[in-house]
C-alpha cells in the first residue's frame, strides 16, 4: 500500500494511504480528543470533538473519518478548536444529568477526563435537567440514560462485533435514546447475548456492571481490541 | 419506441384536440378549495350543453395564482383549430370558481356572460414571469403522458440518446451554467461530470423531492403539474453519468404528487420511455419511488440516501461525496426536482439559450413560492437577477391591507431575513448569500410590521431542534440551547451576557455540525441579529448581578502584602 | 498592611466543602495573617458585611433564602468563587429538578411524610423556613461568578492552590486533574 | 435467529406469527413484502404499508416485520421512531392537523393551534380520552398559497380562523361521527 507524507501540528508524518487522520495522529503520538471513536468499530464522525483544521480547506474536518492525503497540513490544536471542543463538552453536560459525584464511572470517565483536559471549570449553558430512566432489569448490567452521550459505541459493538443487534437508537434529536430490541427492558431482551461488549465500550457511566458503586466502574478496553484484532488478523486459528 | 412513434403520439394528441379546452387547476392548492368539484361540475355542464365533441375539460397543474383558487382558464381557439395552445397569456383566468359557476362558464363558449371574476392576465404577477420549469404547468394534463409528448415531451431524451454522446451532454450542462436548485447552488454540470468519471459498474440517479422547507411548495407543484419533465431530466442525467437506476424520494406529505408520479412512471414504462433499450439505444433506465416519512433532515443528501436504504435518515460526513460513493456505496447523482426539470429544456433549446438568461453567475430562472403577508400568494418563475422588490412589490402586490413589508425570508430554516431596505438586491446565489441568507429551494415568505423578528428566529430554531436527527452533538444539543436562549430573551429574562453567548453558540454550531441542517440552523438567528438587532436589545433586562455590578470594595485588588 | 476581607458562605450543600476547607490544616494558619474572615458558617456573624474582597460559595441555590443572600453577596463582594460541585453544577441537590414542575413538593413529601418515622408533617413557617425554589440552580445561573473551584468536595490542595494564587494577586488558574468534578 | 432465541423465553414471536396467520391484513402486508422481495432496504415502504393497514405500528407488528425482513428488532424500532409520519400509538377516529409551516405561522397558525388545544383540552400530538380526536401539527403541507391551512381527516382546508377550526372539530366531537 502506498504511503502518504503530510504534517500534523508541524510534525512530518508518514502513514498508509487509507489511514485516517486520527490513526495517523495517534501513531505519531498526537492525541486528538474524541468520544465516539472506538478502536475496532466503524467511525461515525458524530461527536465533532476530533475536528481538525486542514490548510486550504475552509471547513473543519473530523479526524476519524478523514483520510490522509499527500502534503496535507493538519492542525489538531488551536485556540478556535479548543474553544469549540470545550463548548461541545459543555453542551453534553447540560444535555443530560451527569452528576460525577455519584457516578459509577467517576475518575474513569472519558467525558469527565476530557472536561478536565479542555479546561472546563463550569458549564455556561443552563442545565436542562431532563428526566431519563435507569434500566436495572438485566441480570449482569445496568443502563443509566442520564449519563448517556449518544456516542453509539454500544450500538456499533453490539452489531459490528457481537452481531446481536440488541442496541439501537430510537427517536431523534434530543429525544434520541438507546434502546434494547423493541424499546423493552434490557432484562427482557431476547437478543442480548450478555457478552458485555457494550459495557466495555461505553465512555461514561451510562452502561455499567451491576454491583459497582461510585468510582468503581473501570473498563478493560484491551478485551475489545483483542477480539477485533484477533478476528481481523485471524489469530484465533492456532 | 422510436422517434416516429413519439411523433405519432404527438400528432394523434393534437388531432384529437377539441376546439375548446377548459383547463381546471388540479394541483393541491386549488384541490383544497374543491377544484375537483369544479371540474366535475364543468364536465356535467359540458354534457348538459351537448358540447362534448367541442369541449375538453382538462385537469391541469398549477396555474400559479394560488390565493385565488380554484382557477379555471378557457382557451377559446376558433372552432376547428387543431393547434395546441402554448401560451396562457391572453385567455381569461377565472378565480375562486365554485361548482355552481360551471354552467355560466361553459355558457360563455356560446356567447353567454358570466359573473365569475377573472384575473387580469396582464398584471405584473403574470407578465413578470418567465417560464422554463413551469412552461407546461397549467397547460399539460399531468396524468396523461400523451399530453406531455404533444408538447415536445421526451424529445430531449430522444435527441440525447440518438444524437449525443454522454460527454456532449455533460458539456452542454456545464456550458448552460445551471446550478443546483436545491439551495446550495453547486454547478450541475460539474456534479454530473464527477459522477460520470467515477468508474463503477453500478451508478444511481436520485431526485430529491423531499421539499421540507416550511413555506416552500415549488417542487410539489412541479411534480403535480408536470411530472414527466422530471422523469425526462432524470433519464437524460442517467445517460450522461452512466446510471441505470433512479429513485425519486418524495415526501409522504405530498400524496397527490406521489400518485401523479406513480402514474407518470407507469405510463413511461408502458411506452418504453423507461425500461430497457430506450429509443432502441443500449440505454436502460428505471425509476422507483421512495416515500419519505416525515424527517426534514432527509433533504440532506447523505441522510436521504440512508433513508432510501431503509435506515434512519442520519447524515454521514462528506467526503466521500455521493458523486463518488453514495447510495449503496456507488457513485450517485443527486439533484432536486427543479434542477431536473430544467434539463430537458436545456437539451431542446441549447446551452447558449439557457446561459443567456439570468446573471453572470446564476443562469436561467428560479421558481419561488410566494407566501406570507403578501397580496398575491402563489408560484412565480423569474429570471435570475430579478430584484426582490419587483417580486414582492410589483408581482406580489405588496403587503395586503395597506401594510408595510418589513422583511422577506428566503431559504427556510437554513436561510435568513432580508430587510425591506435591501429589497433592491437581485435574486441570485451570491447576492443572497452576501446578505446572510441563501437562495434555498425557493420559499419566499413575506413579513410585515406585525412580525416580531426574535419570534421568527425562535420559530425556525424550534423547527431545527425538532428536526435535528440527534447524531452530532452541536446540532442536537446546540439547537436546544439556542432555542432556550431565544425563549429566555422573548420572556424578557435574558441579559446582554445571554445574547453574547447565543452569538458564540451560533458560530460554534455553524462550524462544527456534521451536516447542512446544523451548519445552517443558526442562520435565521444570525441574520435577524444582523438586521434587527435592536429588537433583541429591546427585550433584554439590565444585568444588575453581572460582572462590574459590584459596589467598589475597600481594596481594589485581591493582593497579598 | 490591609488584610483581605474574606468570607465563605454555605447555601444548599452538605458542608463537605467547608470540611475540606478545614483540611487545609496549617495553611489556615499561614493565611490567617493575610485575611480577615468577615463572614462564614464557622464564625458568629449574622449579617453579610459590605466591601468583601473574596467569598467562597458552597452549595447550590435551592431556596428563596439562598437566592436572596447570593444577590446580597454579589452586591457586596468583589470576587466570588463558586466552591465545589453543588455551587457549580447543582450536583446532588439539583437532582430534584428532574422530577418536573412539582419537584419541590415531591421531595418534601418524600422526606417529611413518606420517610417520617414519627410526627409526619412538612415544616412551613413563613419567615423562618424559606420556600424551595421551583428549580435548583448553580450559582452562576443567578449571579456572575469570577472563579470556579470544582470537586465534591474540592480536595484541600486544590483549595490551597486557588487561595495561594488569590493571595498572590494573580488570577487563580486550575488545570487538568485539578478541574475534576466529582 | 430471533425465533431460536425467543423460544428460550416467552415465545412472543411464535404468538405473533400464530395470530398473524389468522389476520388478513398480515397476509396483505406479507404480499407487499414479497413484492419488495423481502429486501431490508424496503423497510420504510413496508412500514408505510403496515401503518396504512393497521392504523398504527404496534410492537407485535414491528416484531413481525423484523422477523420477515430478517432485521434486528431494535433497528426496525429505531427506524419507526425516527420518522414522524409513523405512529406507534393508535390515532383518534378523527385527525386535525394544523400546518405550522412558515407561511401558515406568519398568518397565525399558532393561534389556530392554541384555540383548538383549548377547545379540545389536549395538546398537539395527543388524542382525546374518548379516542375521538387526534390533534397533530405538520411541518409544512406545502399549501402555503392558501395559508393558514388545516387538514381535517385528510382534507386540506384553506384560510382557517381560530373560530372555524374550533367549529369544525366541535362538529366531530358533538355528533360523534
Amino acid at each position: 500500500m502506498a504511503a502518504r507524507t503530510f504534517t500534523i501540528d508541524g510534525k512530518l508524518v508518514t502513514a498508509e494511504e487509507n489511514a485516517t487522520v486520527l490513526d495517523a495522529a495517534t501513531e505519531a503520538g498526537i492525541d486528538i480528543p474524541t468520544l465516539c471513536h472506538l478502536e475496532g468499530v466503524y467511525d461515525v464522525g458524530a461527536c465533532r470533538l476530533c475536528l481538525v483544521e486542514v490548510t486550504g480547506i475552509g471547513k473543519l474536518l473530523p479526524a476519524c473519518t478523514t483520510r490522509v492525503a499527500e502534503g496535507m497540513e493538519i492542525k489538531t490544536d488551536s485556540e478556535r478548536l479548543r474553544k469549540y471542543r470545550r463548548m461541545t463538552i459543555e453542551l453534553l453536560f447540560a444535555e443530560r444529568n451527569h452528576v460525577c459525584a455519584v457516578c459509577v464511572a467517576n475518575s474513569h470517565c472519558e467525558l469527565q477526563a476530557l472536561a478536565c483536559r479542555l479546561g472546563m471549570d463550569h458549564v455556561r449553558y443552563d442545565y436542562t435537567f431532563p428526566r431519563w430512566s435507569v434500566d436495572n432489569t438485566h441480570t449482569l448490567f445496568g443502563m443509566d440514560h442520564n449519563r448517556c452521550i449518544l456516542c453509539t459505541r454500544c450500538v456499533r459493538v453490539c452489531w459490528h462485533i457481537e452481531g446481536a443487534g440488541t442496541k439501537n437508537v430510537s427517536g431523534r434529536g434530543s429525544h434520541s435514546h438507546i434502546i434494547s430490541d423493541l424499546n423493552q427492558s434490557w432484562g427482557s431482551s431476547e437478543t442480548c447475548t450478555r457478552c458485555g461488549k457494550c459495557v466495555m465500550g461505553c465512555p461514561t457511566g451510562a452502561l455499567f456492571a451491576k454491583g459497582v458503586t461510585v468510582s468503581e466502574m473501570e473498563r478493560d478496553r484491551t478485551k475489545l481490541e483483542f477480539i477485533v484484532t484477533a478476528r481481523e488478523k485471524k489469530q484465533w486459528i492456532a | 419506441m422510436v422517434i416516429d412513434d413519439l411523433m405519432e403520439i404527438a400528432a394523434k394528441e393534437k388531432a384529437a384536440r377539441k376546439p375548446w379546452v377548459v383547463r381546471c387547476c388540479m394541483a393541491a392548492g386549488c384541490m383544497s378549495s374543491n377544484s375537483r368539484g369544479v371540474k366535475e361540475a364543468l364536465d356535467r355542464a359540458v354534457k348538459e350543453a351537448g358540447m362534448e365533441s367541442e369541449v375538453e375539460v382538462r385537469g391541469v397543474g398549477c396555474m400559479k395564482l394560488c390565493c385565488q383558487g380554484p382557477l379555471v382558464q378557457i382557451d377559446n381557439e376558433k372552432p376547428g383549430a387543431t393547434v395546441e395552445v402554448t401560451s396562457v397569456d391572453h385567455s381569461p383566468l377565472y378565480e375562486k370558481v365554485t361548482p355552481e359557476d360551471a354552467a355560466s362558464l361553459i355558457g360563455t363558449l356560446k356567447g353567454g356572460k358570466t359573473s365569475v371574476e377573472s384575473a387580469d392576465p396582464n398584471q405584473p404577477f403574470f407578465t413578470g414571469q418567465m417560464s422554463i420549469v413551469l412552461a407546461n404547468s397549467g397547460i399539460v394534463d399531468p396524468e396523461r403522458i400523451e399530453s406531455y409528448i404533444s408538447l415536445d415531451g421526451y424529445d430531449g431524451l430522444h435527441h440525447v440518446l440518438r444524437e449525443m454522446t454522454p460527454k456532449e451532454v455533460l458539456d452542454t450542462m456545464i456550458k448552460s451554467g445551471l446550478r443546483g436548485r436545491g439551495g446550495a447552488g453547486y454547478p450541475t454540470g460539474l456534479k454530473w461530470a464527477t459522477v460520470a468519471k467515477t468508474p463503477s459498474a453500478q451508478k444511481y440517479v436520485i431526485c430529491n423531492a423531499d421539499e421540507g422547507d416550511p413555506g416552500a411548495f415549488m417542487d410539489r407543484s412541479v411534480l403535480e403539474s408536470d411530472p414527466h419533465s422530471v422523469l425526462e431530466g432524470m433519464a437524460i442525467g442517467a445517460y450522461a453519468v452512466g446510471a441505470n437506476q433512479g429513485f425519486i424520494y418524495v415526501r409522504a406529505e405530498y400524496p397527490l404528487a406521489i400518485s401523479r408520479l406513480h402514474t407518470a412512471i407507469k405510463q413511461a414504462k408502458q411506452l418504453g420511455l423507461l425500461g430497457s433499450g430506450i429509443f432502441e439505444s443500449p440505454f436502460n433506465f428505471n425509476i422507483d419511488l421512495r416515500i419519505g416519512a416525515g424527517a426534514f433532515v432527509c433533504g440532506e443528501e447523505t441522510a436521504l440516501m440512508a433513508s432510501v436504504e431503509g435506515k434512519r435518515g442520519t447524515p454521514r460526513p462528506r467526503p466521500p461525496f455521493p458523486a463518488e460513493s453514495g447510495l449503496y456505496n456507488s457513485p450517485t447523482l443527486i439533484n432536486n426536482v427543479e434542477t431536473f426539470a430544467n434539463v430537458a429544456p436545456i437539451i431542446r433549446k441549447g446551452a447558449e439559450w439557457f446561459a443567456s438568461i439570468g446573471t453572470e453567475k446564476s443562469k436561467g430562472t428560479k421558481v419561488f413560492a410566494l407566501a406570507g403577508k403578501i397580496t398575491n400568494t402563489g408560484l412565480i418563475e423569474v429570471p435570475m437577477g430579478t430584484p426582490l422588490r419587483r417580486i414582492v412589490e410589483e408581482m406580489g402586490g405588496g403587503a395586503p391591507d395597506g401594510g408595510t413589508i418589513k422583511a422577506v425570508q428566503t431559504g427556510g430554516p437554513s436561510g435568513g431575513c432580508i430587510p425591506a431596505h435591501a429589497l433592491d438586491t437581485p435574486v441570485d446565489y451570491e447576492s443572497l448569500s452576501k446578505l446572510g441568507s441563501i437562495m434555498g429551494s425557493g420559499g419566499m415568505i413575506v413579513m410585515d410590521e406585525g412580525t416580531r423578528m426574535v419570534d421568527v428566529a425562535r420559530f425556525f430554531m424550534e423547527f431545527c431542534m425538532d428536526e435535528s436527527c440527534g447524531k452530532c452533538i452541536p446540532c442536537r444539543a446546540g439547537t436546544v440551547q439556542m432555542h432556550h436562549m431565544l425563549t429566555k430573551i422573548l420572556a424578557g429574562k435574558a441579559t446582554i451576557r445571554d445574547l453574547e453567548q447565543l452569538e458564540e453558540l451560533c458560530d460554534m454550531v455553524r462550524n462544527t455540525s456534521l451536516c447542512g441542517l446544523g451548519q445552517t440552523a443558526p442562520n435565521p438567528v444570525m441574520s435577524t441579529l444582523r438586521f434587527f438587532r435592536q429588537e433583541y436589545l429591546d427585550l433584554l433586562q439590565e444585568d444588575t448581578l453581572g460582572p462590574g455590578a459590584t459596589n467598589p470594595p475597600q481594596k481594589t485588588v485581591p493582593a497579598a502584602n | 498592611m490591609d488584610r483581605l476581607k474574606f468570607a465563605t458562605v454555605w447555601l444548599g450543600g452538605c458542608a463537605g466543602c467547608h470540611m475540606s476547607f478545614m483540611d487545609l490544616d496549617e495553611f489556615l494558619i499561614d493565611i490567617a495573617d493575610h485575611i480577615e474572615l468577615v463572614y462564614s458558617p464557622v464564625i458568629d456573624v449574622k449579617e453579610y458585611p459590605h466591601g468583601v474582597d473574596v467569598c467562597l460559595i458552597e452549595g447550590a441555590v435551592c431556596n428563596e433564602d439562598n437566592l436572596e443572600i447570593l444577590h446580597k453577596i454579589r452586591r457586596r463582594t468583589r470576587v466570588l468563587v463558586a466552591f465545589g460541585d453543588c455551587a457549580i453544577t447543582g450536583n446532588v441537590p439539583a437532582i430534584r429538578n428532574q422530577l418536573g414542575l412539582k419537584n419541590g413538593e415531591s421531595v418534601l413529601q418524600r422526606a417529611y411524610l413518606e420517610g417520617a418515622q414519627s410526627n409526619p408533617g412538612i415544616p412551613r413557617e413563613p419567615g423562618i423556613v424559606p420556600a424551595l425554589l421551583p428549580r435548583v440552580m448553580p450559582v452562576q445561573e443567578a449571579v456572575h461568578i469570577e472563579y470556579y473551584l470544582p470537586g465534591c468536595p474540592p480536595p484541600a490542595d486544590r483549595i490551597k492552590a486557588v487561595l495561594a494564587q488569590l493571595l498572590a494577586g494573580t488570577e487563580p488558574r486550575l488545570t487538568g486533574a485539578q478541574l475534576k468534578f466529582g | 435467529m430471533i425465533a431460536t432465541l425467543s423460544s428460550k423465553k416467552d415465545d412472543r414471536l411464535g404468538r405473533v406469527l400464530e395470530h398473524a396467520s389468522g389476520d388478513k391484513r398480515f397476509k396483505i402486508l406479507e404480499a407487499h413484502m414479497k413484492k419488495h422481495q423481502f429486501k431490508q432496504d424496503a423497510l420504510i415502504e413496508i412500514l408505510h404499508k403496515a401503518q396504512e393497514l393497521f392504523g398504527y405500528l404496534e410492537d407485535d407488528l414491528l416484531l413481525f416485520i423484523a422477523h420477515k425482513l430478517k432485521l434486528p428488532t431494535s433497528r426496525v424500532y429505531g427506524v419507526a421512531t425516527f420518522y414522524h409520519f409513523f405512529t406507534l400509538k393508535p390515532k383518534g377516529r378523527h385527525t386535525c392537523v394544523v400546518c405550522m409551516g412558515t407561511a401558515c405561522y406568519v398568518k397565525g397558525a399558532d393561534k389556530l393551534l392554541a384555540a383548538v388545544e383549548a377547545s379540545a383540552g389536549i395538546k398537539a400530538g395527543e388524542t382525546t380520552e374518548d379516542n375521538e380526536l387526534s390533534l397533530l401539527t405538520a411541518r409544512c403541507i406545502g399549501a402555503c398559497g392558501i395559508a393558514p391551512a388545516v387538514v381535517y381527516d385528510g382534507t386540506v382546508t384553506p384560510r382557517q380562523t381560530p373560530e372555524s377550526v374550533v367549529e369544525h372539530v366541535k362538529g366531530w366531537t358533538s355528533h360523534g361521527h
